[in-house]
């Protein structure tokens, strides 16, 4: 059980951190994993090519919205190039638990949904993996 | 099909026909409760499909040597197997498919396409699995029908209410129901259904994929047109499906799939086609995949259709009663076991499904998390996904008490 | 795939492999030369799939359990596989199917509807196997497009002389052509044909069922659009096939058979795809045979495609040798071993195929009598049947004397 | 061997009766079998209700053109209605070899071919399994 749920994970799934939306986004948008019904929104705000503030709301399994609520933390500061440049396996190490090819993908709509958002917003590049044409994104 | 009373069966037997179960998860034996998605499978079904690969194996229908004789003997013997299980008028009847979703799509595709034009309804239901579903959108979309679909009360229940208003739209043409709801168990009235779409002078396409498993179906005596069944839900091997149809209906529709066993003769500028079945059975059949049905369907008869459905029932009444004791769960679907078939739909609080069955995984405990390919009735019914525990004539309420421990501990691990 | 220098195979330690040589027929060993119509199984790849079955069966896709898990991973790597035996670009443009029939009607039925119109040419050749033949009939009648065949000479050597002539009478847009005459085992000059459609900006089709179980194939050298195969003549179960197809096209083609797994999302009045190459692959798929598949081509793997081509190509060799001491056999075909596959046809005096196949039986040597589902080509050919013999990586030589013994007594019985 | 090729049966094969064609057939039939290619025609000469004369003319595999020179010696002299009822049985019984089902198809090529021949032109009976809407017939 203890690889599972780890405290860290649960923690993160109960008090998510940077829990709410922006009055002025920068960026925004929307994902969601219509298979299981995962749900994101985040709003991000730029200043001077770093994200200066991101909030996010949503509802999903406990992976989902933990992985979410950690990107938030880890992507704070940081240059938008870096965070839209960050790797899916950063999530992954993040949240420290085993997951299969379908959790993966639980873990990952956060950091899917802020590539969008940063794409939309500041013209970020969008590797075509995450692709997505309309606000009815899968990720994978 | 076993006579009056049916006999009582022992899952504890039956298990032990079935070599999966010796398999352990996570150092705990395994408790299968996704049978709704897929069967497991007996050495008897194994054992035949093998031994026919080991010494009968060769094309069907082609072969003068004895090989090919045997083979092609094995394959139309399954066909008569099947014609029997669900007591179909004529072997000519009975055509193999890959799946529950292939012999809908047919249906749809040829039919469908030959009898539906603008001014013509289809009607189906929110109950649909995605396979009832979509090719009805498709078919509609192409011939310019209207779809028009039955609505459920809040616990999944079919509402006729609406069809008479639905008889005025149009000539309705063919109506495509489900025989149980692989998501929440229950069972329209379809009887109730026939007779409607009889007096419409409709086709009726009976979604047989839950029910052909676990209870005794005959076709003629629901009086449908067309029925559809997966081998692999019926403890067949995948790759395997049944689509039966009036031979009246289907020996004037064109065919579906084209190319070799269908045809009769081939020239370069034209084709004439092959008689019944094999005019719907384009190219190499799964013809191993058929030994193993008919397998598969001697044991379900061995052990009796009618003891299957009262041990479903048996043991879904076992479970709405223990699912009752978790503190926070709701039944999603009607919460008597009168009703319904083998399949339970739940959630938990607000614990998602996803993590209520990656924590049961831990526990060895198999149950799917999701929309069940039925999103249209989960956003009837409110609820992004559900947990669901289905069950077959393997099922023990031992395994069900692990479901319920293993549900104890998913509310200690989400702090709920 | 094997090195520079492919190991010579020894068919006899490979039989030893296969269970159905220990059969008998009577009373005799079996002789089985009829693998151009369907293999024989290796005992690994029957093992790999009684060992999915019994250990990790379970729906793909869907379930988040270690069972769903084992059995997603197990079916997608079946694909990668399959990706590498023929060098595919990606594994989306790899989708499974029941057969290489299936998998051909799927292009007709998708593509070739979209591209194809009045004004437009499909072209296929009289080689064509009915399942590369009668789904493009199919497809010129319904779009309106014209079906134009490429001739063969009296010994079924393709012929290219009519190119420029069909060029002139509209857009060509498909070219459907065999890898391999399953019937003559003349291989038709493929990257001329290919180089041509290229020219005229049509799409290439290739029917490679007679091929990928025997050499190596590789989709991008070949650079056709699509190319499809079966599993049950690569030593895989019945019920699986491949489409191989180009992702830029796959992606903007509308799917063919709609259901499960094929969505991303359903509406009552709305539905989208999923992506490749799931949107090609509606319902619970051949999961297991998929398994079965991909032990197949380990196996092959192993022996090396190099090294069955070179035997096949021995053996042929000898084979032909052999029948040639037959008085009054002829061979239906080019004469020589160069230009073709293990595949022989012939015929013997006025002796019907069918009569010479029961006869052989007697020997316990299976051959194929018949049409071969090349109706076309034989009426071209001037015969009503043909015997053919075809040969795979456990054919031996002692095989083809047993063959050769059984003509002789073939001609004695019937007094010729 | 033997039990497969009866002398019997290789005697009708190479040296068919009734073989040839009547001038004024009162009906006539042919029979195909597209799968192997075997091929009947047969001519029926009626007076009184019998079956005055019967000749075949035909190519394919020993058992299609042996049956249907078995099948005209057995029905030569009978009632048209009795010669249509005949049975498959009938043929099977004659040839005297053990037949798969494959086989069988050749085996009744030629009764089939009679049964059709008899209801077009004296308007007996066809029962729906010898059912043939046009030249191109397939028993089975
Ligand atoms: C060249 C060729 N194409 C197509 C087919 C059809 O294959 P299947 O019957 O497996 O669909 C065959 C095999 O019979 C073949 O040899
Ligand atoms: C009611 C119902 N219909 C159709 C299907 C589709 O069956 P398959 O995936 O075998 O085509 C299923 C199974 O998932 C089902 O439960």
């Amino acid at each position: 059980m203890d690889d599972l749920y780890r405290e860290n994970l649960m923690d993160h799934y109960r008090h998510p951190r940077n829990h709410g939306t922006l009055e002025h986004p920068d960026c925004e948008a929307e994902g969601k994993n219509p298979l299981c019904g995962d749900e994101v929104e985040l709003d991000v705000e730029v200043v001077d090519g770093r994200i200066n503030a991101i909030r996010f709301t949503g509802n999903g399994c406990a992976v989902s919205q933990a992985a979410t609520s950690m990107l938030t933390d880890l992507v704070q500061g940081l240059p938008v190039a870096e965070a839209a440049a960050l790797p899916s396996q950063a999530i992954i190490d993040e949240l420290g638990i085993p997951l299969s090819a379908m959790r993966v993908k639980c873990a990952v709509l956060g950091l899917g949904t802020l590539k969008v958002a940063l794409h939309r917003g500041v013209g970020t590049p969008l590797p075509p993996e995450w692709g997505a044409d309309d606000d009815e994104m899968v990720w994978g | 099909m076993t006579g009056a009373t049916p006999q009582e069966l022992d899952p504890t037997r039956i298990r032990a026909d079935f070599p999966i179960f010796a398999r352990q998860v996570h150092g705990q034996d395994l408790v299968y409760l996704d049978s709704a998605s897929t069967s497991q499978k007996p050495q008897a079904m194994l054992d035949a499909m093998v031994g026919f690969y080991s010494t009968s194996n060769a094309n069907v229908h082609r072969g003068v040597y004895t090989l090919g004789v045997e083979s092609t003997d094995a394959y139309e013997a399954a066909r008569d197997a099947v014609a029997r299980l669900i007591n179909a008028p004529s072997r000519r009847e009975v055509v193999f498919t890959r799946n529950t979703t292939e012999a809908l799509n047919l249906v749809a595709k040829t039919v469908g396409v030959e009898r539906c034009g603008p001014g013509d309804v289809i009607v189906s239901t929110v109950l649909e699995h995605h396979a009832n579903l979509v090719p009805w959108q498709v078919l509609a979309q192409a011939t310019g029908a209207t779809l028009r679909f039955l609505d459920v009360d809040d616990e999944g229940r079919l509402q006729l209410d609406e069809l008479d208003a639905i008889a005025r739209e149009g000539n309705v043409r063919i109506v495509a129901v489900t025989h149980q709801s692989n998501t929440l168990g229950v069972r329209p009235p379809v009887e109730e259904l026939v007779r409607w779409a009889r007096a419409q002078g409709a086709l009726v396409v009976l979604d047989a994929a839950q029910t052909v498993p676990n209870r005794p179906v005959d076709v003629q005596a629901l009086d449908v047109d067309f029925l559809a069944f997966s081998g692999h839900k019926t403890l067949a091997p995948t790759g395997i499906g049944v689509l039966w149809g009036r031979e009246a209906i289907l020996a004037e529709t064109q065919p579906f799939l084209t190319g070799g066993e269908m045809i009769r003769s081939v020239a370069l500028d034209r084709t004439s086609w092959n008689t019944l079945p094999w005019k719907f059975e384009a190219g190499t059949p799964a013809f191993a995949e058929a030994v193993g049905l008919h397998a598969a369907i001697d044991y379900l008869e061995a052990v009796g259709l009618d003891a299957i459905d009262a041990h479903e029932h048996a043991i879904t009444e076992y479970a709405l009663g223990r699912l009752d004791e978790v503190t926070g769960l709701r039944i999603v679907g009607p919460p008597d076991a009168a009703a319904r078939g083998g399949v339970v739909s739940f959630v938990l609080d607000d614990v998602h499904p996803h993590d209520i069955a990656e924590i049961l995984d831990r526990h060895a405990v198999c149950v799917r998390a999701g929309h069940h390919c039925t999103q249209p009735l989960m956003q009837r019914l409110g609820h992004a996904a559900t947990v669901r525990a289905s069950f077959y004539l393997y099922t023990t309420t031992a395994e069900i008490d692990r479901l319920i421990d293993g549900l104890h501990d998913v509310r200690r691990v989400m702090g709920v």
